[in-house]
């Protein structure tokens, strides 16, 4: 959120109070609202909250795919509102859009926790995230001050114009890099998040650049076309590729990096795991969780590449 | 009436890329005049009233209606300046009613600037009436007959009380009774002033009804001549510039064996559509050799048993025996039909007999592709040899093979559409208006053509609605009313009247004797 | 490709007598019926409450709907003249965007905000007209150009980020009357962008019944030739028919940023395809020359209700997407259904 | 709705003469010779080298368009019978992920892989065009349901995720065969993608000159009452076109796989609406009936090149996107110069 408060604040207790605890007896069902499953990112959030949740036995999760779309995510939680869910966690496709109807469910007594996004105002139970500021900013000083302490030539593959991780990956790395100003971004592209067209911005960009040190791309995807791009040419052991995202499974970037393709990536924690955790705590443990929890990046390289994937994703 | 013309058209020209369509053209009408206007296919009839209509609008020459030299900008110009156009082929919007086509563009209004259903209808129905036809104004004219729309066309241009009005070939789809309605419509108007451009094919119309006839050939005027003077043999030969032997060659060859045979044939659509009239219990027979013509009036139901045959008709349940050369058949589709060796000439070419806006060529060799090549790969040369040979054949009017079908004039149009079928060299030919809108020398080529092809052992089944083509044309007239064949003649020993009073049934005849 | 067969409603098909003719005229409404049927059957129950069929429910179905059947009454009209439309999602974007940068970054007031915003779709649209009517382009490359050109307007005009929608008098915020536009009337129950989708419908249903220009948009998309040498006005007719189909884009758009609170570039991504799905299952043809108004809302209803219970049944998302392409289909093959006239 | 005014190809066409007719003959090219010209003029330089025209690059212009490109020259046959397939992108979807699964996962080799990817692809299309031409649903709604159904097998047999291919002969390695397809050829200079672009488009036109089944492909588009009068048997062509067409989309999914060694149920998504642009900037009229595959190519080309340029030049990505409509409306408007006839 952009920090502006809500004037339509409700009242806490009776949103929690409306409904009585029935603890470890109870069966719950959660109503799941992913903004999309076209990203591998957000199907793994599903996959990872499905896992969970198969280990808690009072647990049914539904799950609802927006498809990129504001208002059919604002429909599926209205569905939700109809069959009288238990629970519901959201991973909104936009803020703003999405904060009326969360605050409907949650004035209707229903437990809210809001994932990756936030919402405005603070219309809900729990929010856990990520920090794209941050984990750009991370990226930024990685390059300034582990691969190219000496200054270079970056070129940044970007997300989808107007989405706001895009905007946040941006600021974040351009702050990160600021403490060396020997490094310039030489050139941008857009690759909307897709991995051909990582590789299609990427052609030109190493047509229009003889040299260039560090391609940062916005998430993984981009980073592999930007690699495949690259390795056509066979130039890809000219420049490192860093990408962000990490997920563990054989497509995603942890793996990239084992295999040598990327040299770095970030982690975007899905959150799948911790917001079962929290919901166990709200339905079952008849507790409460925090307002806000930010689940911090983590550097993948060459170094702990194979061992975070092998703990992350046992059985692939 | 020099001084007097309503329309004077001088050094009129107009070329489409090589062809010359109008070549320096003089052509006047007076008010209260049908001025007709004659010559082959392709010679520029339609072009010439295009340009006098607005619709063609890059011409060279000059036109003075009431002495004011005027240029339109589009049909609309035209019409504000009192002329409207029947065209040749039937432009009409299908998902529109009838009261909707005929009032298309110029809609009656409620005080409230809304569309004045009830009163249109009204008028529609009227007009309607007054050109012969009793039609629910509310009906889409894609339901309707060709012959229907042809009316509905009629009633459109008279609603349009033009000072003049161009009528190109509006009758090719009606028979005799229509067409005698039409000319009283036309004699009425004569009366009250205006002056009348009449296009037809149909020799004995034009000495009904003309004041006035005009030959064009190749885009210019031949002649200019009274229509009661002159026999329709002169007339024939100042069209075609050489003269026409016998019309009608009857060859009277003798005929074979039993080609085809349907016995009591009935079709029951699962779906039945108002308007249609599908066969009710028909049997006749075609022997190989024999040209054997179906009478009937709009709607008795010859199109419907061509469909039959040719395996187009919907679906329903069928009983009765369709036998040919002494097999029983059942015509699924038409390439089940082509590949029996039933071949149809359908009525409507530009709606189901050509792609109009693909070549000649395609156009003719579609049916018969098999033949120039094999394992699927056409010999360009072969089809092309084969196409050019039928466009001699036929003596079609046309400047390259490539150029789009849709720019030959009517009658060469359904040339194309015979070709087409000829090239399958086909047992049995049927045939549905095949002459419409061919000039008369063209038909007298088809006509011997078909005696030729008869001769080789061809069987022909020819629907027509003009009863001069069957008499002369035919062996034998089959008479169809309301789906049942009602009398059979040989033309040898009967004549029009008795093809009419079979067509029309006894009562009718007997009130038409009355009036 | 279908046109020799098709045999969607008629403008003046209402008059024909007969049962089953009666029965048929109403045939793009079997479909709807049908899902509606098969809606409350497999509807959830509470406590022996069908969830379907609750007021709320109801209400949530037709609000949901109400954006792409705005755009899909626009859409009529295009397909009717035998074109096709696809800027009409990107449209509906920039005027999202509109109403939110005049409201809240522009301070500007409710009324000239509106007025503007409407004002560019019918431009837009208008302009897009004339490409196809003036130049003789194919609809579809121009309104596909006309798709990026509107993203691309939507993403400058927004520097390239959704700009939030907040209430009040001060600054950048937008007027609270603004806000009416998302409530719901009639005791809560009615909500407003479904009344101004209703309004829409009718008058479009209206217009096309009593209005000579209905006529010739009928006779523009089935026989252009005709229309032309009866003295319709062809260029006029498609140019206004393309500008009201922005207009009703850009409207579909004010109302996307009411009930959303945020104007973003990114909005209607997709739905020119949705709004096309409505109008061709609601009977009308791609040929053009024929459909109807009511068939698209049928058309446009029957995908919302598709999609609700689809929802209230908690099908998996990819079994959602088998399920909906099966119904889709047999719904347009029901429209085959009909006593051939 | 331009049909009257519309010239692009029509068979046997070719054989007529005069400088201009000869001309305008290649006029599907004129746009795609601007653009090329456009692109020399405002690519970039470096030592005098223009960055635009170096080998490698055009190789990449050519790779970028290999599979939009490909997939088009399905959908002209389609187009031409007067149908549109929306389906492509989701088809090639569901190949990429069915060559990834099957080599992978199921440890396949190459050739049966393929084989079977190549026959899904071709099954599904067959089946669209059962519904469209023996039920007569119109063929954009029958592909939007395809669509929705291909895009849902994809996601359901890949378990939502892409499917990453790595190379070698152990297990869950996909054979190096299968690697060759994404190398580059002649010198490292041409692509296979490309080569393989080459060989479907040069079949494509090949056939289209001189197979019977051409002529009925064209009959069926410009008039398919006359066809099937004709003897021309409508149903077996549509459902041939539309096989072949899927046929060639899931072509293209094997060529995606193999370029970004991944398989993933959402490659392709949009693709559909890149090819019909291809398609119809290249000349060929969405009335069906005229047009051709080597417009095709050059509009496929053009769409390529524009990219390249405004990529090479690092133009801001929403300006791109006026730019790019702006040309493509340009492109399609040159199409309308012809000589009168
Ligand atoms: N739009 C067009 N493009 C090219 N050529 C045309 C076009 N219209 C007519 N022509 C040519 O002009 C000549 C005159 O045609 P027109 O239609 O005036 O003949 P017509 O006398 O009306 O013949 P018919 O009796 O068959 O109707 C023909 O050779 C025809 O091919
Ligand atoms: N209601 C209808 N809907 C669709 N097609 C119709 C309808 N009525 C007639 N037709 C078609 O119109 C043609 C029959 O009308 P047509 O103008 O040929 O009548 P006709 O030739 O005067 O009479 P006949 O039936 O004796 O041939 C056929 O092709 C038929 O299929
Ligand atoms: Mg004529
Ligand atoms: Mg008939």
């Amino acid at each position: 959120g952009c920090g502006t408060t809500s004037e339509r604040t409700s009242d806490e207790p009776q949103a929690q109070s409306s409904k009585e605890c029935k603890g470890a007896d109870g069966k719950y069902v959660i109503g799941m609202s992913q903004a999309n499953v076209a990203e591998p990112y957000r199907q793994r959030m599903d996959d990872d909250i499905k896992a969970a949740a198969a280990e808690v036995p009072q647990f049914e999760v539904k799950f609802a795919d927006a498809a990129q779309d504001n208002a059919k995510q604002v429909a599926d939680v209205e569905n939700y509102i109809t069959q009288q869910i238990d629970l519901l966690i959201i991973s909104p496709n936009e803020a703003k859009p999405l904060t009326a109807v969360v605050k409907k469910a949650y004035d209707k007594g229903i437990p809210v926790l809001v994932l990756d996004r936030k919402v405005e105002g603070d219309a809900y139970t729990g929010f856990i995230g990520g920090d794209n500021v941050q984990i750009g900013t991370e990226a930024g000083k990685y390059v300034a001050e582990k691969v190219l302490p000496n200054g270079g030539s970056v070129v940044e593959l970007k997300g989808l114009a107007g989405a706001t991780p895009q905007a946040e990956r941006h600021d974040g790395f351009a702050a990160g890099i600021k403490a060396n100003p020997k490094i310039k971004v030489i050139g941008s592209a857009s690759g909307d998040w897709l991995r051909e067209k990582g590789q299609a911005q990427m052609d030109a960009l190493l047509k229009a650049h003889p040299k260039i040190d560090v391609v940062y791309a916005h998430n993984d995807p981009m980073a592999e076309g930007a690699y495949l791009a690259a390795k056509a040419v066979g130039r890809e052991k000219e420049m490192k590729f860093i990408g962000i995202d990490a997920l563990p499974i054989p497509s995603g970037g942890i793996k990239a990096v084992e295999q040598g393709r990327l040299t770095a990536t970030f982690t975007y924690p899905t959150n799948g795991k911790e917001a079962i955790a929290a919901a166990k705590k709200i339905l079952v443990d008849c507790g409460t969780v925090e307002k806000s929890q930010v689940l911090p990046t983590r550097l993948i390289d060459k170094a702990n590449a194979a061992q975070i994937y092998a703990q992350e994703n046992p059985n692939g | 009436m020099a001084e007097s013309a309503l329309v004077r058209m001088s050094g009129i020209g107009k070329r489409y890329g090589g062809v010359q369509a109008c070549h320096e053209v003089e052509f006047s009408l007076g008010s209260g005049e049908v001025h007709a206007l004659l010559g082959e296919n392709g010679a520029g009839k339609s072009t010439l009233m295009k340009i006098l209509s607005g619709d063609v609008t890059d011409y060279d020459g000059r036109i003075e209606i009431a002495g004011e030299t005027v240029h339109f900008g589009g049909p609309t110009d035209a019409q504000a300046a009192g002329i409207a156009m029947i065209h040749q082929e039937l432009d009409l919007v299908p998902a529109l009613s009838v009261a909707d086509n005929i009032f298309l563009g110029r809609e009656l209004r409620t005080p409230y600037r809304t569309v004045d259903r009830r009163r249109m209808d009204r008028e529609a129905r009227a007009l309607l009436e007054r050109s012969g036809v009793n039609l629910d104004p509310r009906r889409p004219v894609g339901e309707l007959r060709v012959g229907e729309q042809q009316l509905v066309t009629i009633a459109k241009a008279i609603s349009l009380d033009a000072r003049v009005l161009i009528m190109d070939e509006p009758t090719s789809a009606l028979t005799t009774s229509e067409v005698e309605r039409l000319f009283a419509v036309i004699r009425e108007l004569r009366r009250s002033g205006v002056g009348i451009v009449y296009i037809s094919h149909r020799m004995e119309e034009i000495a009904q009804v003309a004041d006035r006839a005009t030959v064009l050939r190749n885009g210019q005027i031949v002649t200019t001549f009274d229509p009661r003077k002159l026999t329709t043999a002169e007339v024939v030969e100042a069209m075609v510039g050489r003269p026409v032997q016998t019309m009608f060659s009857t060859p009277d060859a003798p005929t074979g064996d039993e080609l085809l045979r349907v016995e009591d044939l009935v079709l029951k659509p699962r779906r039945p559509r108002p308007g249609r009239r599908d066969p009710e219990g028909i049997s006749l027979t075609v022997r190989s050799g024999e040209i054997v013509g179906l009478c009937g009036l709009l709607g008795a139901g010859r199109t419907e048993l061509l469909e039959t045959l040719y395996g187009v008709a919907p679906g329903g349940t069928r009983t009765g025996r369709i036998v040919l050369q002494g097999k029983e058949i059942r015509p699924r589709s038409p390439r089940h039909a082509l590949a029996q060796g039933i071949g149809l000439v359908p009525e409507d070419r530009r709606a189901s007999g050509l792609v109009l806006f693909h070549s000649i060529l395609a156009n003719t060799v579609v049916s018969s592709l098999p033949a120039y090549g094999r394992l699927g790969v056409i010999a360009r040369r072969m089809e092309r040899l084969a196409s050019v040979r039928m466009a001699d054949r036929l003596r079609l009017k046309f400047g390259r093979l490539q150029d789009d079908v849709g720019t030959l004039s009517g009658g060469n149009q359904q040339k194309v559409v015979f070709g087409k079928m000829l090239l399958t060299e086909p047992k049995l030919l049927l045939l549905d208006e095949p002459t419409r809108g061919v000039d008369i020398g063209a038909k007298a080529e088809i006509y011997r053509l078909l005696g030729e092809l008869a001769g080789q052992g061809l069987g022909v089944l020819l629907a027509s609605s003009e009863l001069p083509e069957l008499i002369g044309v035919c062996d034998r007239v089959v008479v169809l009313r309301d789906g049942r064949d009602v009398a059979s003649f040989r033309t040898s020993d009967s004549g029009e009247s008795d093809l009419l009073a079979a067509a029309m049934g006894e009562s009718a005849v007997f009130e038409e004797v009355r009036k | 490709m279908t046109a020799v067969q098709d045999k969607p409603a008629t403008p003046v098909e209402r008059a024909s007598g007969g049962v089953a003719a009666t029965l048929f005229r109403f045939q793009s409404v079997f479909g709807l019926l049908a899902v509606f049927v098969a809606a409350i059957i497999f509807s959830p129950r509470r406590d022996g409450e069908i969830l379907f069929l609750s007021a709320d429910n109801l209400a949530n179905v037709v609000r949901a709907v109400s954006e792409i059947g705005i755009i899909a009454v626009g859409m009529t009209f295009v397909i009717l003249i035998g074109g096709i439309d696809l800027s009409v999602g990107a449209v509906l974007g920039l005027a999202a965007v509109g109403s939110a940068v005049l409201m809240v970054e522009s301070d500007w007031g409710f009324l000239p905000s509106i007025v503007v915003v409407l004002a560019i779709g019918l431009v837009f649209g208008a302009l897009q007209g004339m490409a196809t009517a003036m130049i003789g382009i194919q609809s579809f490359i121009v309104t596909l150009a006309g798709l990026q050109i509107a993203r691309g307007l939507a993403r400058i005009w927004s520097d390239g980020q959704g700009v939030a929608i907040a209430y009040g008098d001060g600054p950048n915020e937008a007027p609270s009357s603004f806000a009416l536009l998302g409530e719901r009337t009639f005791g809560g129950l009615v909500p407003i962008p479904v009344l101004i989708f209703a309004v829409v419908a009718i008058a479009a249903v209206v217009f096309l019944r009593i209005s000579a220009f209905s006529r010739h948009l009928y006779a523009v998309g089935g026989n252009e030739k005709a229309a032309r040498l009866s003295g319709v006005p062809v260029i006029r007719v498609k140019i206004a028919v393309f500008a009201i189909c922005g207009l009703l884009a850009s409207l579909a758009g004010v109302v996307h940023a009411v009930q959303l609170n945020q104007g973003s570039p990114n909005d209607g991504i997709g739905y020119e395809l949705d709004a096309i799905a409505a109008v061709v299952i609601g009977g009308t043809s791609l040929a053009g020359g024929r459909g109807s108004v009511a068939g698209t809302v049928a058309g446009a209803l029957l995908l919302g209700v598709l999609n609700n219970v689809l929802a209230l049944n908690n099908i998996d998302s990819n079994i959602q997407l088998l399920i909906k392409g099966l119904v889709i289909v047999a719904a347009a093959a029901l429209q085959r259904l009909r006593p051939a006239s």
